[in-house]
């Protein structure tokens, strides 16, 4: 082995010096028979003892053996390397050697402090000396490299920690980059109302230096955004992503008017009011907050807005309509959808079956409510197109397909004519659903706006016959077609052609368009689906006598609308299940007079899911009836132009069109609605409608119809909401007319009333928190809001970062002996906190929940504290809050205050004083941890109070003390997310769970990655003045570096020995920092120097011993292994 | 599936309405139960207070019984009483936990020609109920819903504590789940898992009745018709020392104590003698309260 | 190279070789009773600096090992680990950091996937795969080290002294180097 | 006068068993002793407390201090009816239950009966009984505990014992199991296994009725 070239200090001449520590090593290790040991160690000229190594008198002595040659190479065994090597080193270096002619060895951590018996440490210390001496002399003269650091800081939190850090470092010139997740900088202190022990207001003291942060032309504040990841930029700095959380609103434009937060119809629990507060979803956390921005909770698309096809915004109408702002709830209507006064009456409004509240009781009434607002505003417009443009588009079919279709596109521009085969528009709206539900100058009304808007619309000009395809293709841009379904499935039974048997389309659309006709007494009606509860209610209002529903599955399986079933029967609908038609008798003359059946059973669920119906052998019976009104579903109706069209069709009879595009086989004609899907909900047909109308728009527009579409349509939202606690209350039914006038066409339903209303809306959850209603952009003059922000990456580079992430209060939930969240007036020491603030929700007034004043109050210390269930260390603040919090309780009420405590810590300046003064002031201190707090009364003073009971231990007996509110001290936590935190930082989490300083006393804000420093609660319990101290010194730490400007790294890089090199390749693929290469001509690995960090993975895994690491070459561990084995 | 079923001295004894409505109630449900043959008691812990080894011994031959009768690899061993529930899962615990405990009971159990290889679940009935057969379930087969009633459920300590196996050790819910599933009402109370003196009553009762007492005061307080029990000593305690409560602090007592099993019986239309009913000393107020006709005898 | 050529034999014969253990180490109890030899190699991230926790906490322990200081556990050659075995060890420790807490990102699952390797060439060359044990232990874990260092000094007495017939100085180097790539191929 | 001599006074260290300590955390998981902070958990939650001479907090003291006599004389240990209340709620996890099961066990061994608190004798007959039939039947053992402690309160029992009658919920038929020979074995193993030491004390005092007569 001979590269690098050896610069050796001729033959090894090595000095041990053994350190007593005081006694911390000699009285353990018995150091004169250990240094008579090292003397016959090879090499060894020099044996030493002495008290203090580290001390510099004890420096000198290595120096002076150095300088007088007596050795060359030097061996301390003293502590731990990580605490002395580089004092060592240094010595060596004054000395006149090479500082890497050194070897330490730890004879105290590994030693002294933990080996129960003498004689083993002595054995102990002398292999690990044997093994110094032994490595010592295969040591190698080495350089120090250099590598600047970037003058450049992050600060991580912007508590009161990073807030301090931030400044110090920023005072000192530098720039530094302070991320903060909240919307806000301030963490915990801001939201105290007094300091210990001085009571000094926090906020005074506080929001100066908030403001200064902001200001600071040397911070780069970033809150409401999070540290996305951290990667090395080279050997010593960092490259760090920062996600920029979207907060909805212009950082740089708005200016804090809070006019938003007044017009937001939404308010939730303040977190910064620790829930004893409402703010809006358009918020500032509190009045002084910095920056002085708002921010919009947004959880997303909510439930009901999802489940829509048309994503009609429910959740918006429905605040504001709770809000009594029934115009704008018209407004956030009519965004999406034309036609809401026909959808507020016979949508079957998928959005109610994900409705959240579903989960509590019942799902609200969306159209109830749409309709309450259509019904309020009779004389509503649609709004008018923004632009114009020339083309003008046929549209087949005035359905909702057709409408909706016309509206998205005149919307757009375009002039669109719609072609109506039938008397009046509106499709199966007008023809296919009875009056009273749907009543006709409702449809009328909005074809009304329609046409206002100019939408032109041709009636009774069938397609295929007035006009034909061709034509229209020729004389219009684009063709939709959306006839619908309107032909009726047959039964296949004998009988079917006899007078009065109908369809139900048939009959429906002869009563719509030609009014009501006698059609006999008993009537029956094949089906199960909502049309047949349609045919059925008709045929009552037809004056039949008797109507019986006939249904080969059961209720359970029946496709119409439980609610509909419901009218239906309670209108005197009779109801047959399991029941199938065999053959309908009668003749020419008579007509039909009967229907022959058979019984049914449910089987094997079938296609649909649903359990497929299997006739009983020999159970024919017969029906005797005036009229048949068969139901079993329709088809579209293709003999007019279908077939003539040469558009492809599907085996079901319907048309077939691209399901992303809607456009048919037919360039420019595109078909929607029951034609393509078959018969299906008027909201899915809209959906049609608009999706046609987008395609059309782009394929005239010459743009990709298919990109980015597939979030078009209805989908499951996935966050799922907490809605425990939610007090139970069912929907508010909608009023009807009394069943006496069920006989004529009058509507059934009449509609909310404003207070009905009002309260069904109230029951919405607000799934999305912000519900998109926008009044917030409508008011704000900045116009800084802006829907369609979306979180950002910004990526920097930094030599130092700072850690200031601070805590989180422990659960008082997680202890339910102490009844928080049971009883009302048990409170967090935070909530206190708030209550004691005079800008909190009390306005400073410590109040019960029914607002009264305490006339006694128990404080209880080490709530999940000192516990090993929970954290075993002692919290260190509450004792000091506690009593802050007994001193204001008391100044503001009067109250008795008891602390439970189980031992006063109030260690620090002016704090036993704090402690002095609150027994003095009377507060009652008690001895003894809190068994429970109760409302089991035992004597009449306990009735309606809260009992805590702990035995006093200092006067040996259980004592039952009743107080009205009771105030946990809850200990301080890692946050949640520490683990995965520590993890982006390359750091560790000591046993507690918070972050690991280097060394507990000499280095409490270091980490063991190089230039990661720990300030605050994150690295441990402590109080704002600890707290402060350590962001000094972190910030004190940061400067260092920066100052120096470069870092000196140990020399312990890989080298490859080209020579030995087989060029194997083993080694690139396994460094972790790609610092190793290939070199084709000469066939070996290249080690590039400048990105090897050390960690000789490549090392050990080379097969060829060609690849080498200084300060660990594999010789000098060699020897090493020897040295601890071969001579004890 | 089937359990294996473990009555208890108590069960056979002073408490056998106990297990007639449990055995009653689960064939109501068409779960299907067995004894465990020849059964031993199970090591009580009036017992385990004075030679702990026993107890476990005692314990460990029934668990050894259970894995030699059932073909299941890990049986299902079901214990009404609390204090065997308790002494039984007790013993499971330490044969993991203590090595010294596991050494001296196998090496008992050897000598008595039997092993335990530490296969059998150990379960309380109402465990069996609220999470393999489900409240759901259980409110489909009622019959004759509970309406009305308002019970106060109390659950002692052993089922919860030491070992919170099913439910929250402080604030069970699992019997006032099932109750409410009955169609009855559940009182809240914070005395649920408070102990009622268990075997001090028999030996020192000036001290076993003033706890008892405070149990039965709150609960009638709290406006309870019936208070519903999971272990045979709670039911003891609470009812028949009501005359003892009513002389010791002067006020008149009548408030039933029922096992869940019995109201769980009655709900699911068991006829009342089946779930010994009769042997209650305070009837419940079942015919007050307007049930079909039917009356409970003392 | 110049050192290489060094004499390194320890100057006073007394002091040479195992013969000399004083009494504490099994003198004429003969090597049955011999105190167990662990060489362990930490790594100086976690391991190590969980060991110098251990000592501030002054948590005594099992005195039998003697620590090797890494920069990371992935530098642990197969040979050392042989090397330990042939010049006495009873047992060999490694340790490393938690898995996704390598300070070098990936050390410690080059060090896993020898450690696997190694055991199976232990075993051919008749060495009880438990004298070699690895372990995760963070820089707060001063206990674990305590605990581990305890079981294992346990575990080697439980097994007694290595002896290794003329042991194989050099094992094939195919293998070795198979080991030390870390390949599946290696040993079987 | 007596009363002056006995009180107040203080205890010379030699008094005091510091040994007892020691024995005391050898029970399974008995370490955990001394890791008590004397918060008082224990005491506030014992449903007994009330009616204890020394709270249980203080009895792990005086266990910790070697105030032996106290702690096996105090009525302490014999009111605790394992309600486990103490157990789950300490936040050092000590198992206060078994600790004073441990104490019962020990003032047994002691000799220590107060008169009082019969427990040990319906520990005595409870044992006796599972030994011979491998049960207990309650009404028998609720006899015979009467007949051994206070044979007057039969008397006072009465009226709920004719109620019990009625209801058919009192019985003194003897339940066994067939296979006593294997419960002997097995208890006997036990004792072989010498894990607990008195057992054999116990044993000898069962031997001899007169003995047990007299407690």
């Amino acid at each position: 082995m001979s590269t690098p070239e050896p610069k050796t200090n001729g033959a090894p001449k090595i000095g041990v010096y053994v350190c007593h520590c005081g006694v911390n090593i000699a009285a353990k290790v018995h150091i004169a028979e250990v240094i008579e040991f090292a003397q016959t160690l090879p090499f060894v000229t020099v044996a030493q003892e002495y008290k203090f190594m580290c001390s510099d008198p004890g420096q000198e002595l290595i120096q002076k053996d150095l300088r007088e040659g007596r050795i060359n190479r030097v061996v301390v065994a003293s502590c731990s390397p990580l605490m002395h090597e580089m004092t060592f080193r240094r010595a060596t270096a004054e000395g006149g050697q090479n500082p890497f002619f050194f070897q330490m060895a730890n004879i105290r951590e590994h030693v002294s402090w933990v080996t129960a018996d003498g004689h083993q440490a002595t054995e102990k210390a002398k292999a690990l000396i044997a093994a110094a001496v032994r490595r010592v002399a295969f040591h190698k003269p080495l350089e120090k490299k250099r590598v600047p650091v970037h003058p450049h800081v992050l600060v991580v939190g912007a508590g009161i920690a990073g807030i301090e850090a931030a400044l110090k470092i920023a005072d000192a010139g530098k720039k530094v980059y302070l991320v903060e997740r909240e919307p806000t900088i301030g963490g915990h202190m801001a939201q105290f109302d007094k300091c210990f022990p001085t009571l000094d207001c926090a906020a005074c003291i506080l929001t100066p230096k908030m403001t200064q942060v902001c200001v600071h032309p040397n911070i780069e504040l970033m809150t409401y955004s999070e540290v996305e990841s951290v990667e090395p930029y080279d050997l010593r700095n960092f490259k760090v992503k920062i996600r920029r959380k979207a907060r909805f609103v212009n950082e740089d434009t708005c200016t804090g008017c809070a006019l938003c937060a007044d017009v937001c119809p939404v308010s939730v629990l303040s977190e910064f009011d620790e829930g004893l507060g409402m703010r809006k979803a358009i918020y500032r956390p509190f009045p002084q907050a910095v920056p002085n921005i708002f921010t919009i909770s947004r959880r997303g698309t909510p439930p009901c807005q999802a489940a829509c096809s048309i994503h009609q915004n429910a959740q918006g109408y429905i605040t504001l309509i709770a809000q009594g702002k029934f115009k704008e709830a018209l407004d956030v209507i009519l965004r999406d959808n034309p036609l809401p006064s026909i959808c507020g009456r016979i949508c079957t409004h998928p959005c109610t079956v994900n409705c959240t509240r579903a989960d509590v009781d019942e799902p609200l009434s969306i159209p109830g409510l749409k309709r309450f607002i259509t019904d309020l505003f009779p004389n509503y417009k649609l709004p008018q197109p923004a632009v114009e443009r020339p083309e003008k588009i046929a549209i087949v079919g005035s359905g909702p397909a057709g409408l909706m279709c016309a509206y998205e596109l005149r919307q757009r521009g375009f002039h669109p004519v719609i072609f109506e085969a039938q008397p009046v528009a509106g499709g199966m709206l007008s023809v296919g659903i009875p009056a009273f539900r749907l009543p006709r100058d409702v449809i009328k009304a909005e074809i009304d706006r329609l046409k206002e808007i100019g939408i032109e619309i041709k009636t009774n000009t069938p397609v295929g016959t007035a006009v034909t395809i061709e034509q229209l293709r020729k004389q219009y841009a684009a063709v939709f077609i959306g006839i619908g379904a309107h032909v009726e499935r047959k039964l296949k039974v004998p009988g079917e052609a006899l007078p009065n048997v109908w369809g139900g389309i048939e009959f429906l659309r002869k009563v719509n368009l030609e009014g009501p006709f006698k059609l006999g007494k008993k009537v029956l009606v094949i089906g199960g689906g909502n049309s047949a509860l349609d045919a059925a209610r008709t045929a009552l209002r037809c004056g039949a006598e008797e109507v019986t529903i006939v249904y080969r599955r059961t209720r359970a399986e029946m496709p119409a609308d439980p609610k509909e079933v419901e009218a239906a029967e309670e209108e005197g609908a009779k109801m047959l299940f399991l029941t199938a038609p065999k053959a309908i008798l009668g003749n020419k003359e008579t007509g039909v007079t009967a229907l022959e059946c058979l019984k049914m059973k449910l089987g094997a669920p079938d296609a649909s899911g649903r359990p497929a119906p299997e006739p009983i052998p020999n159970s024919e019976f017969v029906l005797s009836c005036d009229a048949i009104i068969a139901t079993i579903g329709q088809v579209p109706d293709l003999a007019s132009l279908g077939g003539k069209l040469g558009i492809e069709m599907t085996k079901w009879g319907t048309f077939k069109a691209d399901e992303l595009t809607l456009e048919t086989n037919m360039p420019g004609v595109f078909a929607g609605g029951d034609c393509v899907t078959g018969p299906d909900v008027v909201v899915n047909a809209m959906y049609a409608g608009k999706k046609a109308a987008i395609s059309i728009d782009r394929y005239l527009n010459k743009v990709d119809m298919r990109a980015g579409r597939e979030h078009e349509g209805p989908y499951r939202t996935e966050y799922a909401i907490d809605t425990s606690g939610t007090t139970v209350q069912r929907q508010i039914p909608m009023p009807a007319i009394e069943l006496a006038r069920r006989r004529t066409f009058d509507e059934v339903h009449t509609g909310y009333t404003q207070e009905l209303a009002i309260a069904e809306a109230k029951r919405c959850l607000d799934c999305g928190i912000c519900c998109d209603c926008r009044l917030c952009a409508t008011i704000c003059e900045a116009k800084a809001i802006n829907y369609e922000m979306k979180d950002e990456i910004e990526e920097i580079v930094v030599g130092s970062i700072i850690l200031a992430t601070g805590f989180k209060p422990f659960d008082a939930r997680r202890i339910p002996r102490y009844g928080y969240g049971k009883y009302p007036n048990v409170y967090t020491a935070l909530e206190a906190e708030r209550m004691t603030n005079s800008a909190g929700p009390t306005s400073g007034e410590i109040r019960l929940r029914d607002g009264s004043k305490p006339k006694a109050v128990g404080i209880i210390h080490c709530v999940g504290s000192r516990d090993r269930n929970y954290n075993s260390y002692c919290s260190r603040v509450c004792c000091l809050y506690s009593l802050k919090l007994a001193h204001l309780i008391k100044e503001r009420t009067h109250a008795e205050v008891y602390n439970f405590y189980i031992d006063m810590r109030v260690p620090g300046k002016a704090y036993e004083e704090f402690y002095d003064r609150m027994l003095e002031e009377g507060i009652h201190f008690i001895r003894g941890r809190v068994a429970e707090v109760t409302d089991h009364a035992m004597t009449p003073d306990e009735e309606g109070k809260l009992v805590i009971r702990a035995e006093d231990t200092l006067i040996g007996v259980i004592r039952r003390i009743p107080v009205d509110m009771v105030v946990l001290a809850v200990g301080l936590e890692p946050q949640a997310d520490a683990d995965e935190v520590r993890r982006k930082f390359y750091i560790s989490c000591g046993s507690g769970g918070f972050f690991l300083e280097r060394h507990p006393k000499l280095a409490p804000v270091q980490t063991f990655a190089d230039g990661i420093f720990i300030a605050g609660a994150c690295q441990g319990p402590k109080d704002i003045q600890d707290t402060i101290a350590q962001a000094g010194a972190t910030a004190a730490e940061a400067l260092v570096l920066i100052d120096r400007g470069f870092v000196e790294l140990e020399p312990n890089t890989a080298f490859i020995q080209e020579e030995l090199c087989s060029g194997c390749k083993t080694c690139i693929p396994l460094c972790p920092f790609n610092a190793i290469s290939f070199n084709a001509e000469k066939s070996v690995a290249v080690m590039n120097e400048a990105l090897c960090k050390g960690c000789g993975t490549c090392v050990a895994t080379c097969p060829s011993g060609a690849a080498q690491q200084h300060l660990f070459t594999d010789e000098q561990i060699y020897e090493e292994i020897e040295g601890v084995l071969s001579y004890v | 599936m089937k359990y294996l079923y473990y009555p208890g001295c108590s069960l056979k004894g002073t408490n056998r309405a106990y297990e007639e409505s449990v055995l009653a109630a689960f064939q109501a449900l068409a779960i299907e139960v067995e004894e465990l043959e020849d059964w031993n008691c199970c090591g009580a812990t009036a017992y385990m207070a004075v030679d702990e080894m026993k107890s476990f011994a005692l314990a460990a031959r029934n668990l050894a019984l259970a894995e030699r009768q059932s073909r299941a690899d890990g049986p299902t061993l079901m214990a009404p009483c609390s204090g065997c529930y308790l002494v039984l899962s007790k013993t499971q615990h330490y044969l993991e936990e203590y090595s010294e405990v596991s050494r001296t009971i196998d090496g008992a159990l050897q000598a008595a020609r039997l092993s335990y290889s530490r296969k059998v679940h150990v379960r309380h009935p109402l465990d069996i109920l609220i999470n393999e057969v489900g409240v759901q379930t259980i409110a489909q087969k009622v019959r004759q819903p509970l309406a009305g009633l308002k019970v106060a459920c109390y659950y002692g300590c052993q089922i919860v504590r030491p070992y919170a196996a099913f439910d929250d050790q402080v604030n069970p819910t699992t019997m006032d789940r099932l109750i409410r599933a009955l169609g009855a009402e559940t009182v809240d109370w914070p005395l649920k898992t408070r102990c009622c003196g268990g075997s001090l009553m028999g030996t020192l009762q000036e001290v076993g009745v003033p706890l008892s007492y405070i149990l039965v005061k709150e609960a009638q307080k709290r406006g309870a018709d019936v208070v519903a029990t999971a272990c045979p000593l709670c039911q003891f305690n609470l009812e028949c020392y009501q005359d003892k409560m009513s002389q010791q602090f002067k006020e008149r007592l009548q408030l039933p104590v029922a096992y869940f099993t019995q109201l769980l019986g009655l709900a699911l239309g068991v006829p009342e003698r089946r779930l010994g009913l009769h042997r209650l000393l305070i009837p419940l107020p079942y015919a007050a309260k307007g049930r079909g006709g039917a009356h409970v005898h003392a | 190279m110049s050192e290489k050529s060094l004499d390194l034999t320890p100057q006073s014969p007394s002091l040479k070789g195992r013969g000399s253990s004083p009494p504490s180490l099994g003198e004429g109890a003969g090597e049955r009773s011999r105190e167990p030899r662990i060489v362990a190699f930490f790594c100086t991230w976690c391991t190590y600096t969980a060991a110098d926790l251990a000592g501030m906490s002054r948590m005594t322990y099992a005195p039998n090992a003697r620590i090797v200081r890494f920069m990371c556990s992935g530098r642990v050659d197969p040979q050392f680990v042989l090397k330990a075995f042939q010049e006495g060890a009873d047992g060999v420790l490694i340790g490393g950091c938690h898995p996704g807490d390598c300070h070098y990102q990936a050390g410690n699952y080059n060090a896993l996937r020898r450690y696997t390797l190694l055991k199976r060439l232990l075993t051919e060359m008749g060495i009880e795969p438990e004298r070699l044990r690895l372990e995760w232990i963070s820089a707060s874990e001063g206990d674990r080290v305590q605990r581990v260092m305890n079981e294992m000094a346990e575990k080697i007495r439980q097994l007694g002294p290595l002896h290794l017939e003329p042991a194989p100085r050099h094992v094939p180097a195919k293998q070795l180097e198979a080991v030390a790539v870390g390949q599946q191929g290696g040993a079987r | 006068m007596s009363e002056w001599q006995s009180w107040p006074r203080f205890r010379y260290e030699a008094e005091l068993d510091l040994r007892f300590p020691e024995e005391v955390a050898s029970m399974p998981g008995g370490r955990a002793l001394f890791a008590c902070i004397q918060c008082g958990t224990c005491s506030g939650t014992c449903p007994l407390g009330t009616y204890m001479d020394y709270s249980p907090r203080k009895i792990i003291a005086m266990t910790r201090a070697g105030f032996k006599d106290e702690v096996l004389h105090s009525f302490t240990i014999w009111l605790c009816a394992s309600c486990y209340a103490c157990a789950v709620e300490c936040p050092r996890k000590i198992k206060i239950t078994d600790f004073m099961a441990e104490l019962k066990q020990r003032a047994i061994q002691e000799g220590v009966d107060p008169k009082r608190f019969p427990t040990a004798v319906l520990a005595r007959e409870f044992f006796d009984a599972v030994r011979k039939r491998g049960r207990s039947t309650e009404s028998r053992l609720v006899l015979r505990l009467y007949a051994k402690t206070n044979p007057l309160k039969i008397l006072n029992q009465a009226r709920l014992g004719l109620k019990l009658l009625r209801t058919g919920r009192f019985s003194l038929l003897a339940e066994s199991v067939q296979n006593r020979q294997q419960i002997d074995q097995l208890l006997r193993a036990v004792d072989a296994a010498k894990a607990t030491t008195f057992v054999d004390k116990l044993a000898r005092e069962i031997r001899s009725p007169r003995e047990v007569a007299r407690v």
